[in-house]
């Protein structure tokens, strides 16, 4: 039956059919191949034409061959998608033929089979078994080794672990933390004058050589009752009106003005603020320096760190700023970070202003989360920046109202701590990391002095009724345990109490002087210079220096007795505290900024 | 995976592990069924450009499983400045602004312009003779409106169970989301 | 089964089995290099050859360059002080050439477009009405919205009248110094031949020429219009390709400056770049390229429309041209290549 | 190329009030006032309606009900050879083969692990329905419905047989993909069994050029090698064999009594057909074989480990299938070594996208990394299963009396019925008398 006519025919069908398959697929796959110079937006020709044209546009014969050639492309190529379709079904058609009469031919040529009983079925299912393991491990061999060149012939630059995920992502926000500059020793912070009182606030000068014969005047720029700082060779004051804040920078030994910078193009700081009050002025609160910048904070919420030769280092903006008197708060710096205390508000009632939140927002997204202690319900918060960025370190919200208290930092109870007044609070906080350390609520009156920290104890007057000592080593609400003592009197309600150690001096606005004995708060003495007073009192060596709003510099024996070594005028109106370094007193007054000490020999320097 | 326990064991036994066997997987499916049943959609999913996301690199045509793709370009009117110079239809060195080959951008000339009115000229698409390149998508948000943009049209769109063109998207602009809101229309806001 | 046809068999399918290797290699070599071959793109919309300027037709180069105060900066103008007035955000700023300054004018809305007199009046176009403040910056008056539909874009300030390119109504609006509006300018007019402008994004400027004239910018012609202060059309030009000499994309120039002798500015958006035209329209130099203002160039293919790329330009007394990329918020000074 | 990502990057950060301010900025289209000319809409064509994909469950499980009927009552070939020949038109040339249970496991494993994704109803009866079958009646679906296999079964001319120690061996393939294909589904990474998938291509009439050629070459090798594809590739395929190991039924080849006369092992394509196995004479190789079975047994849990070790190091190359973590890789790379890409490539353009928020797309790819870290360690550990489990199968002795088809590798497809002497008897095709004797 090999050569039956019908075995023929289905062979012929079978060989026609396949020869039909094969001629449509090359036909098909040369189409498909030839699309790459026949497309209209591939070939070749026509975009070397087009760009003929466009080098002369006014050819004619150009623009029709153009047009004829894209015409028969666009033709060719619809052309190909019909032969895409009908040649799929005539393909399928083809197949079905050929499988049809090929399948019919192989049944016909099938022998039948004639298989012969299996004698040893066990043996041998015995040995396939084995054949099979053996064959199986092959084809494991195979599918690992493709695996493993899958695995080497992609390489990953990716990071493998979190950490370098981390550091990646870290690198790309440019989160990374800034170059950890080293801050200057604390002695040198100590020679200096850097923020209001010196370098811990407590208004007592490391060098006793002071002479009050004046060595030069400088004249006020711009308003501003904050006091000057001193590092180094520079004086720097800042003033401020309704058109730009600025920060001004004197030579100390010739006063001449090295430079001065606005701080000004703070985003989001809306142009327009209202008026602080006359007595309060745009630049109340007191710079600070750590020596490489000075850092300068202005009514209207303007934050702006200034390097020491007169560029801008960075600048931030806070505001704006609810405050009733206008804020005055002075800056602290402690090693690598700026303190400020930006109590506001008539009370912890308020919704957080617009701008303080997108403060803490913006810190918190640049610092990965960190800055995740946004302000609570009231607007008065402790803030801590890196000085040499100003990112946030950490803020915490503070449970008062405006207060005009400068904060001081102390080394007390083997922690680094952050004292801060605010009517009724006194709080301490952990300067590394913001954590409340205690709190006592001791204070019945708005809070204008600052606290000192002297013979063990945190000396802060409640304006006009009593001042209190505290012990700065306790946990939690203090209240009841921490007052060490408390003595009543009618203690001053702007200036700051001052101490050497052993005793503590206070000066009413009015001038009454008061002298203390720090250990259990027994007064020793008081005088009345019966002028009035509104710079706080420092001392130098033994001499405690008094100066009056007009102009007049008391010095009294800073002793157990009582006794006034001298004084001398100064011919202007004085409310910003003086500082003492270098062996020279810097005095702001309203008009001129004096200098009193050793003559000054070389001439003035340039700016 | 016979699991043919060894020979010396009755019959029955066998047959009580393949029952446990399909116990089991009986239980398995259930489980599973159960808890796709909760949150399983009688609606289902269809695939969706989304416009904003597509970086018109082309994919779209050469990508789709259909030899003519299933995305075309659509025209949101109403955000069209109805440009005499269409930027998405003419070349960017038109020789002149008619609808001459040698100026269109289109390279299947799928862009119809008609005139409305002076100056304007309205553009649509015919979707027969589009490819859905994205070359006149490009055109015209470079420089217009954008009211140009890539769709699929569903009424091409196999709706394979995974998308070729979704595989290849450099900006991820594809999507699955459920059959009754197929589209992503740009209007004028 | 019988041996030998078990071998036969066996042998048969490896046959087969090499055959289909076979193919399955060709057909992973064939895909390989389609891989290689299907990176480039065949339908790229290819104007990277616009976006390269010839060095020879840079005319000027950069003298400064300083960040606006502001975010959203949209328009600036100088003043005859030769300060530069900037209407970024809420604001009017006035800086002096070096980027500093203080004084800033608070608007209610976002400000459009703004003027300065020669006299130092401040005009500040907001959407939709024209605030005028003194040259201290004190508020003097209020022109009211003409119409709803009112967007201005633009401001030129002259002795007696004030010009307020109208986007939102295709008009120049003719304003005296009292705020009255005694000219509607560039309306669709046969009978004036004048063709009305076109203004698919809310790009349209006006400016005043030496000559005495109008120069208003009909970006949907791709043309820079003459117009007297009457609205009589006086001439047209400008080509629209995206070659150098032409105006690209749909709707350019945005934005027109004119140098003391007649010279004129113009900005594009889409490319960016700020070219010179003689009065009379011909092409004469390149300011700044596509590649000074890199920003400002992808803002157009990264977003999903292009109205917010733009350029503006103003030149000072002494023939300086500031250039204000609205994408980064920079002011860059150019000056005459020595 | 990395002075323009710089200032992609800038523009990210610029731009993005500009993006809120432009909705505002675009301008309507001009208020036609001579010709009054209406703005045409834009139009959407419907995708398929709802009611004809229930529709299509509807033949669907009628389809594998009859396919049931056809193999257990009516024991006829020729029918089902319709029904398949039906289902081929149906399902592949109709709808195009999409939906098919053969990818549906992927959409199970992305339901499962993807909150957002809602497993379709009939997606869910597409992948239960013939499991749920073949643990009670074997791979009915395969017999009948499925249209990858119908098209296979149709082009088999001439069948060779594959030497049963491959076949044994080559089984365990179709697990391996399937654990491949449901990892990268679980991953959220596309769904690599339709991706590779030979016959859609055929059935929608177009495709890639590689799949094609995929295609052709398993067609061809179908005509000598009976179902190729299911048998050595088919993940749906492996689940469907495992489920027919605990059916309650099986297809039996004799009516009655088998007759050794080994026709049905000769009528068999697929390699199913098992023969009869006693237990080997000597009890000491019967001890060796239970040692034998015992080290498997051992060996199992070591080669889970370690597959499972080995999975976990594949992760970096696994995860690059992903666009996202592609476009992760291609941003860190030009961070070092500048890319060049062709104008508007895709490549570039990705790039691009991942330079305008960095941030974004690494955490993205972070995200996408960790996930394939635990889904190869996965996949590991099952390839150790999938070949422990085998090895350990192919180390119990068999036990059989009668020739029969292997529970898991039979397709059902009735071939051996009419093989079977005693069957054509009972069919009435051949006089009891010419029975051959049993030897």
């Amino acid at each position: 039956m090999n050569n039956s006519p019908l075995h023929r025919a289905l062979c012929l069908t079978a060989w026609i059919a396949g020869l039909f398959c094969l001629l449509l697929c090359a036909v098909m796959v040369y189409e498909h191949s030839a699309a790459a110079t026949n497309d209209p937006w591939k070939s070749p020709q026509l975009l070397a034409l087009k760009d003929k044209l466009a080098a002369e546009p006014k050819n004619e014969p150009l623009q029709t061959e153009i047009r004829q050639m894209d015409r028969n492309f666009r033709e060719k190529f619809r052309h190909r998608l019909e032969l895409d379709r009908t040649g799929g079904w005539l393909l399928l058609g083809g197949m079905l033929v050929l499988t049809l009469a090929a399948g019919k031919a192989a049944a016909l040529k099938k022998t039948l089979p004639a298989p012969q009983p299996k004698t040893d079925a066990g043996e041998s299912s015995v040995k396939l078994a084995s054949l099979s393991r053996w064959s199986l491990a092959g084809v494991a061999l195979v599918v690992a080794a493709s695996l493993v060149v899958i695995r080497f012939a992609n390489t990953s630059v990716l990071p493998a672990n979190p950490a370098g995920w981390e550091k990646l992502l870290a690198k790309k926000t440019g989160a990374e933390e800034a170059p950890a500059e080293q801050p200057p020793a604390l002695a040198e912070f100590q020679a200096n004058w850097p923020r209001f009182r010196g370098w811990d606030g407590g208004g007592v000068a490391a060098q006793t050589n002071f002479t009050t014969n004046l060595a030069w005047r400088a004249a006020i720029l711009a308003p501003g009752h904050s006091s000057p700082i001193v590092w180094g060779d520079r004086v720097f004051i800042s003033g401020g009106t309704t058109a730009q804040r600025e920060v001004f920078c004197y030579d100390v030994s010739s006063g001449a003005l090295l430079w001065r910078k606005a701080v000004i193009n703070v985003p989001p700081s809306p142009p327009m603020v209202p008026e602080p009050p006359e007595d309060t002025t745009w630049a109340a609160s007191t710079m600070a320096t750590d020596g490489r910048r000075v850092y300068a904070f202005f009514a209207n919420g303007d934050l702006g760190a200034i390097n020491f030769d007169g560029s801008v280092a960075w600048t931030k903006y806070l505001g704006p700023i609810k405050n009733s008197y206008g804020y005055a708060a002075s800056l602290a710096v402690w090693g690598n970070s700026l303190l400020i205390q930006l109590d506001q508000g008539e009370g912890e009632s308020e919704a957080p202003a617009e701008g303080t939140t997108a403060v803490a927002a913006k810190a918190g997204a640049a610092r990965g989360g960190a800055g995740e202690a946004a302000p609570a319900a009231g607007k008065s918060r402790l803030i801590s920046l890196q000085c040499a960025t100003g990112r946030l370190l950490w803020q915490r919200a503070r449970p008062v109202p405006s207060s005009w208290a400068s904060p001081i930092v102390v080394e007390a109870a083997g922690k680094t701590q952050v004292i801060a007044l605010g009517k009724p609070w006194v709080i301490a906080y952990e300067q590394a990391n913001g954590n409340e350390l205690w709190r006592a609520e001791l204070l019945n009156n708005e809070v204008v002095p600052s606290p000192v920290f002297a013979g063990g104890f945190v000396l802060l007057p409640d304006p006009g009724s009593r001042l209190l000592a505290l012990r700065p080593d306790g946990a939690g609400e203090v209240t009841k345990t921490g007052v060490a003592w408390a003595a009543d009197g009618n203690f001053p309600d702007i200036t700051s109490p001052v101490s050497g150690g052993e005793l503590v001096f206070t000066v009413s606005s009015m001038g009454m002087v008061e002298c203390l004995q720090t250990s259990d708060g027994k007064q020793i003495w008081e005088t009345n210079l019966d002028t009035e007073v509104q710079a706080s009192p420092d001392i130098a060596g033994d001499r405690l220096f008094v100066l009056a709003k007009d102009g007049a510099l008391v010095m009294l024996r800073a002793a157990r007795e009582r006794q006034e070594i001298g004084r001398c005028q100064l011919p202007d109106k004085f409310l910003a505290s003086p500082a003492f370094a270098g062996g020279r007193i810097f005095l702001r007054g309203a008009t001129n900024l004096f200098c009193l000490g050793p003559d000054a020999g070389k001439p003035a320097k340039q700016p | 995976m016979d699991p043919t326990p060894p020979l010396d064991a009755p019959v029955t036994r066998r047959h009580f592990l393949r029952n446990g066997a399909r116990l089991m997987a009986m239980t398995g499916l259930g489980v599973a069924a159960g808890a796709l049943a909760t949150r399983s959609t009688g609606a289902s999913w269809v695939w969706q450009l989304d416009p904003a996301k597509c970086l018109h690199c082309g994919n779209c045509a050469t990508q789709c499983v259909l030899e003519q793709s299933a995305v075309k370009c659509v025209h949101a009117y109403a955000v069209c400045g109805y440009c005499q110079l269409c930027t998405g239809f003419f070349a960017p060195e038109p020789n002149e602004l008619t609808t001459a080959a040698e100026n269109q951008l289109c390279p299947t000339a799928a862009i119809q312009r008609a005139f409305v009115e002076d100056p304007y000229y309205q553009y649509s698409i015919d979707e027969q003779l589009c490819i859905g390149c994205a070359k006149c998508v490009e055109g015209c948000n470079r420089f217009g409106n954008g009211s140009l943009f890539l769709q699929i049209r569903h009424d091409r769109c196999l709706n394979c169970n995974e998308c070729a063109i979704a595989r290849a998207c450099p900006g991820d602009a594809f999507r699955r989301v459920p059959a009754d809101h197929p589209y992503l229309l740009k209007t004028a806001s | 089964m019988k041996p030998e046809l078990e071998l036969f068999d066996r042998r048969e399918f490896f046959g087969v089995v090499t055959k289909t290797a076979a193919i399955l290699g060709l057909a992973g070599a064939a895909r390989a290099g389609a891989a290689e071959q299907g990176t480039a793109n065949p339908f790229a919309y290819d104007i990277s050859r616009f976006q390269k300027t010839d060095p020879k037709l840079i005319s000027h180069e950069e003298a400064a360059h300083w960040p606006v105060p502001r975010k959203d900066a949209r328009r600036l103008a100088i003043g005859p002080d030769g300060k530069i007035y900037l209407c970024a955000g809420n604001y009017i700023s006035c800086l002096n050439r070096a980027g500093q300054g203080g004084l800033e004018l608070a608007l209610a809305g976002p400000a459009c477009c703004v003027a300065v007199a020669a006299d130092g009046t401040i005009f500040a176009g907001l959407r939709d009405h024209i605030e005028v403040f003194d040259a201290k910056g004190a508020r003097a008056a209020r022109w009211e919205s003409p119409d709803p539909k009112t967007w201005l874009t633009g401001l030129a300030a002259g002795a007696k009248d004030v010009f307020a390119a109208d986007a939102g109504k295709l008009v120049v609006l003719r304003y005296d110094r009292a705020g009255k509006i005694i000219g509607r300018i560039g309306q669709k007019d046969a009978a004036r031949n004048v063709p009305g402008f076109i203004v698919p994004s809310p790009f349209l400027d006006v400016i005043l020429h030496p000559d005495g004239l109008l120069r208003v910018n009909n970006t949907g012609r791709h043309q820079v219009e003459a117009y007297t202060f009457d609205g009589d059309l006086e001439a047209a030009w400008g080509k629209p390709t995206a070659a150098i000499e032409g105006f690209c994309g749909c709707c350019n120039p945005i934005a027109l400056a004119a140098l003391a002798d007649g010279r004129i500015v113009t900005c594009e958006k889409g490319i960016p770049r700020v070219k010179i035209y003689s009065a009379a329209g011909e092409f004469e130099s390149v300011v700044a390229g596509a590649e000074s203002f890199p920003e400002n160039a992808l803002a157009c293919n990264d977003l999903n429309d292009c109205v917010h790329g733009g350029i503006d330009a103003a030149v000072d007394s002494d023939g300086r041209i500031y250039i204000l990329d609205l994408v980064t918020g920079n002011v860059r000074v150019m000056k005459p290549k020595a | 190329m990395l002075r323009r990502l710089k200032f992609i990057i800038a523009l990210a950060v610029i731009l993005l009030p500009a993006l809120l301010a432009c909705a505002e900025q675009r301008f309507p289209p001009p208020d036609f006032e001579e010709t009054h000319h209406v703005l045409p809409s834009t139009t959407t064509p419907a995708a398929r309606q709802i009611w004809l994909q229930y529709a299509d469950t509807g033949v669907f499980l009628a389809a594998l009900a009859t396919a049931v009927w056809l193999i257990y009552k009516k024991r006829s070939r020729s029918r089902l050879v319709w029904l398949s020949l039906f289902s081929l038109a149906y399902f592949g040339f109709y709808r195009k083969g999409c939906i098919c249970p053969i990818g549906s496991p992927q959409n199970i494993v992305l339901g499962l692990v993807n909150p957002g994704y809602a497993v379709p109803v009939t997606v869910l009866i597409f992948c239960f329905a013939p499991i749920v079958v073949a643990l009670f009646a074997g791979r009915a679906f395969c017999a009948g419905v499925c249209p990858q296999g119908a098209l296979q079964d149709f082009v088999l001319i001439k069948p060779v047989a594959v030497p049963p120690w491959l076949e044994q061996a080559l089984s365990v393939v179709p697990f391996i993909f399937l654990g491949a294909g449901l990892i990268y589904a679980g991953a959220g990474t596309g769904f690599v069994i339709c991706r590779y998938d030979p016959f859609v291509p055929f059935f929608r009439l177009s495709g890639g050029s590689f799949i094609l050629t995929m295609g052709a070459a398993f067609l061809l090798l179908g005509m000598f090698v009976g179902r190729p594809y299911c048998r050595f590739l088919c993940p749906y395929g492996g689940l469907l064999r495992l489920a027919s190991l605990a059916s309650k039924w099986r297809v039996r080849v004799t009516p009655d009594t088998c007759t050794q006369c080994r026709l049905c092992e000769q009528s068999c394509p697929f390699g199913a057909m098992r023969e009869p196995a006693s237990a080997a004479r000597n009890p000491a190789s019967l001890g060796a074989a239970r040692r034998r079975l015992g080290w498997m047994l051992a060996l199992l849990p070591v080669l889970v480990v370690a597959g499972a070790w080995a999975g976990s190091k594949l992760s970096p190359a696994a995860a690059q299938l992903h666009p996202d973590v592609a476009a992760a890789e291609r941003y860190v790379r030009q961070l070092t070594v500048p890319a060049q890409y062709g104008l508007m490539t895709p490549e570039a353009l990705s790039l691009q996208r991942a330079a305008g928020d960095p941030e974004a797309i690494l955490k993205l790819a972070a995200d996408l990394r960790h996930r394939f870290d635990l889904a190869c360690w996965l996949f590991g550990g099952w390839i150790g299963l999938v070949i422990g489990v085998k090895l350990v199968s192919l180390s119990v002795p068999a036990s059989r009396t009668d020739y029969e088809p292997d529970r898991g590798a039979c397709f059902s497809c009735a071939r051996c019925f009419t093989a079977c002497p005693n069957e054509r008897v009972r069919l009435g095709r051949l006089p009891a008398a010419d029975k051959p004797a049993t030897p």
